[in-house]
């Protein structure tokens, strides 16, 4: 073993990797942004009272939810800029990272407004009786009572879906991007495919601190928005 | 250039992780025998200038054939079936010398019908990877004798590795990156340089692929890649990228 | 765009269908006992099996699940074949079949995930259920499987549901460790033509109907399972 | 002060309100009785446009609206003049005691913050919740909970207050904490329409007592008339089961 | 029948019991009343080991057990010889009534499906459910899960029912309808142990009324003597409270 095995790769690797992660990073930043903003509408729609808005956010999650990612990733990748091209728009120089954001904005859309859908469910309708019962018009009472509850339910599932929104992000070197990932395949390449094993655990481990990084976060934001929730332990 | 035509950028798509026929170095520099003959030929169209655009060998491929590339260059071979898809030029960019890689004791399999005929397990080659054509095509000529042929994935697969801890019985390489890695005093398995052979199986002629609607960029390659052969220059970068003269073996090249 | 391909491929890529769900059905038989034993290792905050579990569960949720095949599939027979050296064991570990490790992998990740998943479903049972069972005379046991057990499966089912069609589009990536699956038997036929473009879209077709049809199997279940439920409007 | 016509309200193919008249004056205390399943809440929801009515109009303060079709302008005017305290208190979860009092009238009614805390700190004090000003609703019992919300309906000082059986999830010696705040309340003048099972309060505050069975108006009348000489079958079948005997005998 | 001694249980650092004694004959209905936090929910659930109790011995049926330290044999045939009425019912939501009945008989104790069905039927219809044998919970009214409950703990013919305020969720009309079930039982013969605070069941069916408060019984004795003769300061203050006026008068 030991014989293949050399873990001073590892530790060369990791400041090779690091500084990519930014890209990683903006790429799930963006699509987190815009994921979460596009969830909100299809949640809404999906609690609204139009039956064809409703059936469209109920199929658009469904197909969301079935494709993988990277076959999603290609479609995005070619069909956007073909879709553009027949209205005579030439998208075929946009940066790689732009068609990244796209799909995941997409596929991040559908699990997040599952995740609002099932936060906004979880305050009882009473919580907003009782806002416009004294007053608040609906809007008000959105945002001052209902938002603010229905976030504590919402975080665990957000960071999730946050979590493996980051993990299917390793998929952007298929077309080329040079994440995190993508510069992990490269380290590998320059040699020649020899001692990838270390060069992937020490992606493994970098993940793995973010990741731990991201849920002590989470928690701690659960904590904030939790005053006044009674916790209950399980059985 | 003379001034009043306008020099018309194409994007040329290579495969970044296929060091040293084509990769993405360290300084985020697109380079590796294949680029760099296609650097040369930018060079002698003045009508063209050459965008390098790494990516990964399933992205080239829909990318050149959608017209989001003009061109790629992969280590590709010819197949009849691709020119449908593709169009191929007259000149060919390399050669490529295709082998087993073997433990040493196993040093006298020559040919893939040796290795078929010992039973032997091959290392998955990666399905879009020249390589598994070749072994495919192999298969297809001798249905009586085929060599076991798995797909699977370049990057979870390392051949000399896999051969030396006996995981498999021998792999495909081409011949460059056994070089580097096990001949060359600082390769990383250059401790391993008793335990494996390297045996030459075939040379063979690769190609860049053009999308269907670039005729003329294809013709203009033709011109330029023909001016390039008499200078003899892809025997210098043969001899480069790959620490030998593959056009040496040119008359024994089959395709 | 080659149509005839396409058809010939949309039937090569189902023949990788039973591969795909024999790797699914298979992680989910190891992962659903193991993540419910994890969760209620969590829930009654067993000391050290707690900590243990929550690195395990950080760790797999946190890395790409293309990088923990890798590691597997390059480590594993590396440090098996070190044991087996040391204790003279006879045995050729290369024989092993990479669906192998497709399960190794898949049950790995996917317990991680369900433990998570029912530990939240136990939390949605009210503690009087188990109370009521014990009063009336059932063993802790007994009120598990036959009261608290039913009532969280229907709190985890639509999680169960999205863990599940995660895990089939998960096995996508088991062709870098060879898995005859759907995507890699798609792409081997579209090598010898460069047909990638078909390809992709044989794969979207195949594991949008297989997910869709798993998504609607859940469902229905779901439905039957929570019929002592009353939806309010 | 409130006067509904007509109101009628189904649920699908039920119809749970079959046209309901009503008319309380200004410094009533109006109690609802009936058996569950009557409408009784429904009744109350449809007036603060919790639920849309089919049918029906009100006049509410001088705001004559059409209870089907209020614009939302008038459905927020209508909820600005009354206040709706619920059966299950409804607290918002995220705010503490005081908190939950000034929302309203710092959102609502553009109150500035300062004095919205004053108006909501007394309003505390009145139902005797000194001491648990910055408390959250998860942190009261019940009837602390249910006095919070009678605090939050008060301070808006509104032209009515619409309770929904105040007391029917507290214990013997809450009902008593929350009944004596009513009582207060009713004593300072303000116009109360409550729906109730505690026929003792209805005697003892009520200057006027509706019987409401099937979704319509059975009797109604002083509480000496509901409980001492009921006109109806119906009625004195309900009285009979809901009353202990003892009080039978005493009047 | 069932006897209790020096029961002592702490939450944290707050104790609510602090050494109860307790004696429950055979046959008897034993009504405890107290007001709320004094201990009375804590005391039943130490009884059935839903809680266990810091100290504190039991005799149940015959069976000696250390309320603290019980095997868990020990409590599982401490179980067998009690059943459990909930105050929030906690019927088993996936199960049908009658399957709710026939759980514990068949799963707890054993019995043949077939006789525990029979058993489960005659316990419904005796609670006056014969037609609602096949709902789910949440398919019935407060009063008709509250008597599946009451059915459930009748059905394992217990030595002894634990009720915790088996009518405070109900509404008036449906408190008539399970105290009058609960009457039947009693005059039965079986033996009860009920908090509650309902009056009129204490005074009628009970033949021992313990009051307790602060974790302590602080007196004891036949209805008679603790409505009508009170001793204790705290027990009369706690009465008059309760009790509507014309109860009292009317004694
Ligand atoms: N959203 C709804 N959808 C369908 N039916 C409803 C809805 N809300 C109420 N109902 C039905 O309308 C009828 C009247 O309900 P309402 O709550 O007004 O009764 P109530 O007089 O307040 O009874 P209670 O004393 O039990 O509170 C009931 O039969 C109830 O089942
Ligand atoms: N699990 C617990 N943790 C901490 N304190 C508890 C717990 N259970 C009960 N208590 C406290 O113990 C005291 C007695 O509770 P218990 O439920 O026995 O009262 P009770 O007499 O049944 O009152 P009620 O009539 O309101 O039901 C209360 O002050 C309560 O807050
Ligand atoms: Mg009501
Ligand atoms: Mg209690």
């Amino acid at each position: 073993m030991e014989k293949y095995f050399d873990a001073s790769y590892i530790w060369s690797s990791i400041p090779a990797l690091l500084p990519f992660f930014k890209v990683t990073f903006l790429v799930a930043g963006l699509s987190v942004l815009f994921g979460t903003l596009t969830g909100l509408l299809l949640s809404s729609m999906k609690l609204g009272r139009n039956r064809a808005a409703k059936a469209f956010a109920e199929g658009y999650t469904t197909i969301m939810r079935c494709t993988p990612s990277i076959v999603l990733l290609f479609l995005v990748y070619y069909g956007v800029p073909f879709l553009a091209g027949q209205f005579g728009l030439y998208l075929h120089d946009l940066h790689t990272a732009v068609f990244v954001v796209i799909t995941f904005t997409l596929q991040f859309a559908a699990i997040m407004s599952e995740v609002i859908r099932s936060a906004y469910l979880s305050v009882g309708r009473g919580q907003f009786e009782a806002a416009v019962s004294v007053g608040l018009t609906p809007g008000q009472a959105y945002r001052r009572i209902i938002f603010p509850q229905a976030v504590v339910v919402a975080l665990p599932n957000f960071a999730n879906g946050l979590l493996a929104l980051l993990q299917e992000g390793a998929l952007a070197y298929t077309i080329g991007l040079i994440d995190i990932v993508g510069k992990a395949n490269l380290i590998v390449a320059a040699n020649y495919n020899a001692h990838a094993l270390e060069v992937f655990i020490a992606l493994a481990l970098i993940y793995w601190v973010l990741s731990i990084m991201i849920e002590q976060f989470f928690g701690l934001l659960e904590r904030l928005f939790n005053k006044g929730k009674r916790s209950i332990k399980t059985v | 250039a003379d001034g009043d035509h306008e020099v018309r950028k194409v994007k040329i798509a290579y495969d970044q992780q296929s060091k040293p026929m084509s990769w993405l170095d360290e300084n985020g520099e697109a380079t590796g025998y294949d680029v760099e003959v296609m650097k040369l030929v930018d060079e002698l169209l003045p009508d063209y200038e050459f965008e390098f655009v790494g990516t990964t060998s399933d992205d080239l491929l829909i990318g050149v054939e959608q017209g989001k590339f003009q061109a790629g260059v992969k280590n590709a071979f010819w197949t009849e079936e691709r020119t449908k898809k593709f169009i191929y030029p007259n000149e060919f960019l390399g050669l490529s010398s295709a082998g087993l890689v073997l433990r040493k004791e196993d040093e006298n399999i020559k040919s893939l019908e040796d290795f078929a005929s010992a039973g032997y397990s091959l290392a998955p080659i990666a399905a879009n990877n020249a390589q598994y054509t070749v072994i495919e095509e192999y298969n297809t000529a001798n249905p009586e004798n085929p060599v076991k042929l798995e797909a699977g994935d370049s990057f979870t697969v390392d051949v000399v590795q896999w051969v030396n801890e006996g995981r498999v019985d021998g792999g495909v390489m081409i011949e460059g990156p056994f070089e580097k890695q096990v001949t060359a005093k600082d390769g990383p398995y250059h401790q391993l340089k008793d335990e494996v052979v390297y045996n030459e199986f075939a040379v063979i002629k690769t190609w860049p692929l053009f999308n269907k609607n670039e005729q003329e960029l294809a013709d203009a390659y033709d011109e330029a890649i023909t001016k390039l052969a008499e200078e003899k220059k892809r025997e210098e970068l043969s001899e480069k990228f790959y620490g030998r003269n593959l056009f040496d073996a040119l008359e024994e090249v089959g395709r | 765009m080659n149509i005839h391909f396409m058809i010939d491929t949309f039937f090569v890529a189902l023949s990788g269908v039973p591969v795909t769900l024999f790797v699914t059905a298979v992680a989910l038989l190891i992962a659903i006992p193991a993540g419910f034993l994890l969760a209620l290792s969590r829930v009654n905050e067993i000391p050290v099996i707690r900590q243990i579990t929550m690195v395990y569960v950080s760790f797999v949720r946190g890395t790409p699940i293309i990088v923990q095949i890798f590691i597997t599939y390059a480590s594993v027979p590396l440090i098996l074949t070190a044991l087996f050296e040391k204790y003279g064991i006879q045995a050729n570990i290369y024989d092993i079949h990479p669906i192998w490790y497709a399960f190794i992998v898949f049950s790995f990740s996917t317990t991680a995930i369900l433990s998570e998943v029912f530990r939240s479903s136990l939390g949605t049972v009210d503690r009087g259920q188990l109370e009521a069972a014990q009063s009336v005379g059932l063993t802790s046991f007994q009120a598990f499987r036959r009261i608290l057990i039913p009532q969280a499966l229907v709190s985890a089912l639509p999680n169960l549901a999205t863990a599940t069609v995660n895990l089939i589009k998960a096995t996508s990536l088991g062709y870098a460790m060879s898995l005859q699956e759907i995507t890699l038997k798609a792409k081997v036929a579209a090598n010898a033509g460069y047909h990638y473009i078909e390809a992709y879209i044989d794969i979207f077709l195949v594991y949008l109907i297989l997910c869709s049809l798993v998504e609607f199997a859940f469902k229905w279940y779901e439905r039957r399972a929570s019929r002592y439920k009353v939806h309010h409007a | 002060m409130l006067e509904i016509t007509g109101l009628r309200k189904s649920f699908g193919p039920l119809e749970i309100l079959k046209g309901v008249d009503l008319e309380i004056g200004k410094g009533d205390v109006v109690v609802i009785l009936g058996p569950s399943g009557s409408g009784k809440t429904t009744l109350l929801r449809c007036i603060n446009f919790l639920e849309r009515a089919d049918e029906g109009n009100a006049q509410i303060g001088g705001l004559q609206v059409d209870l089907r079709s209020a614009s939302k302008k008038e459905v927020h005017s209508v909820r600005q003049k009354t206040a709706f305290v619920f059966q299950n208190y409804n607290l918002f979860n995220n705010k503490t005691a005081i908190e939950n009092v000034a929302e309203g009238l710092i959102t609502g009614r553009k109150i500035p913050k300062k004095k919205a805390w004053e108006t909501a700190r007394k309003a505390l004090d009145k139902v005797g919740l000194s001491d648990k000003h910055d408390a959250f609703p998860s942190r009261l019992s019940g009837g602390q909970q249910q006095r919070v919300g009678i605090a939050r309906a008060v301070a808006l000082n509104p032209e009515i207050i619409l309770f929904d059986e105040p007391t029917s999830a507290l214990d013997p010696e809450l009902v008593g904490e929350v009944l004596g705040v009513m009582r207060q309340i009713a004593a300072e003048g303000t116009t109360m329409l409550v729906v109730t099972h505690e026929m003792q309060f209805a005697r003892d505050v009520a200057n006027k007592v509706i019987f409401m069975d099937g979704g319509v108006v059975v009797e109604s009348g002083t509480p000496d008339e509901i409980f001492g000489r009921p006109k109806e079958e119906r009625t004195k079948q309900f009285l009979r089961r809901v009353l202990p005997e003892e009080y039978n005998y005493s009047i």
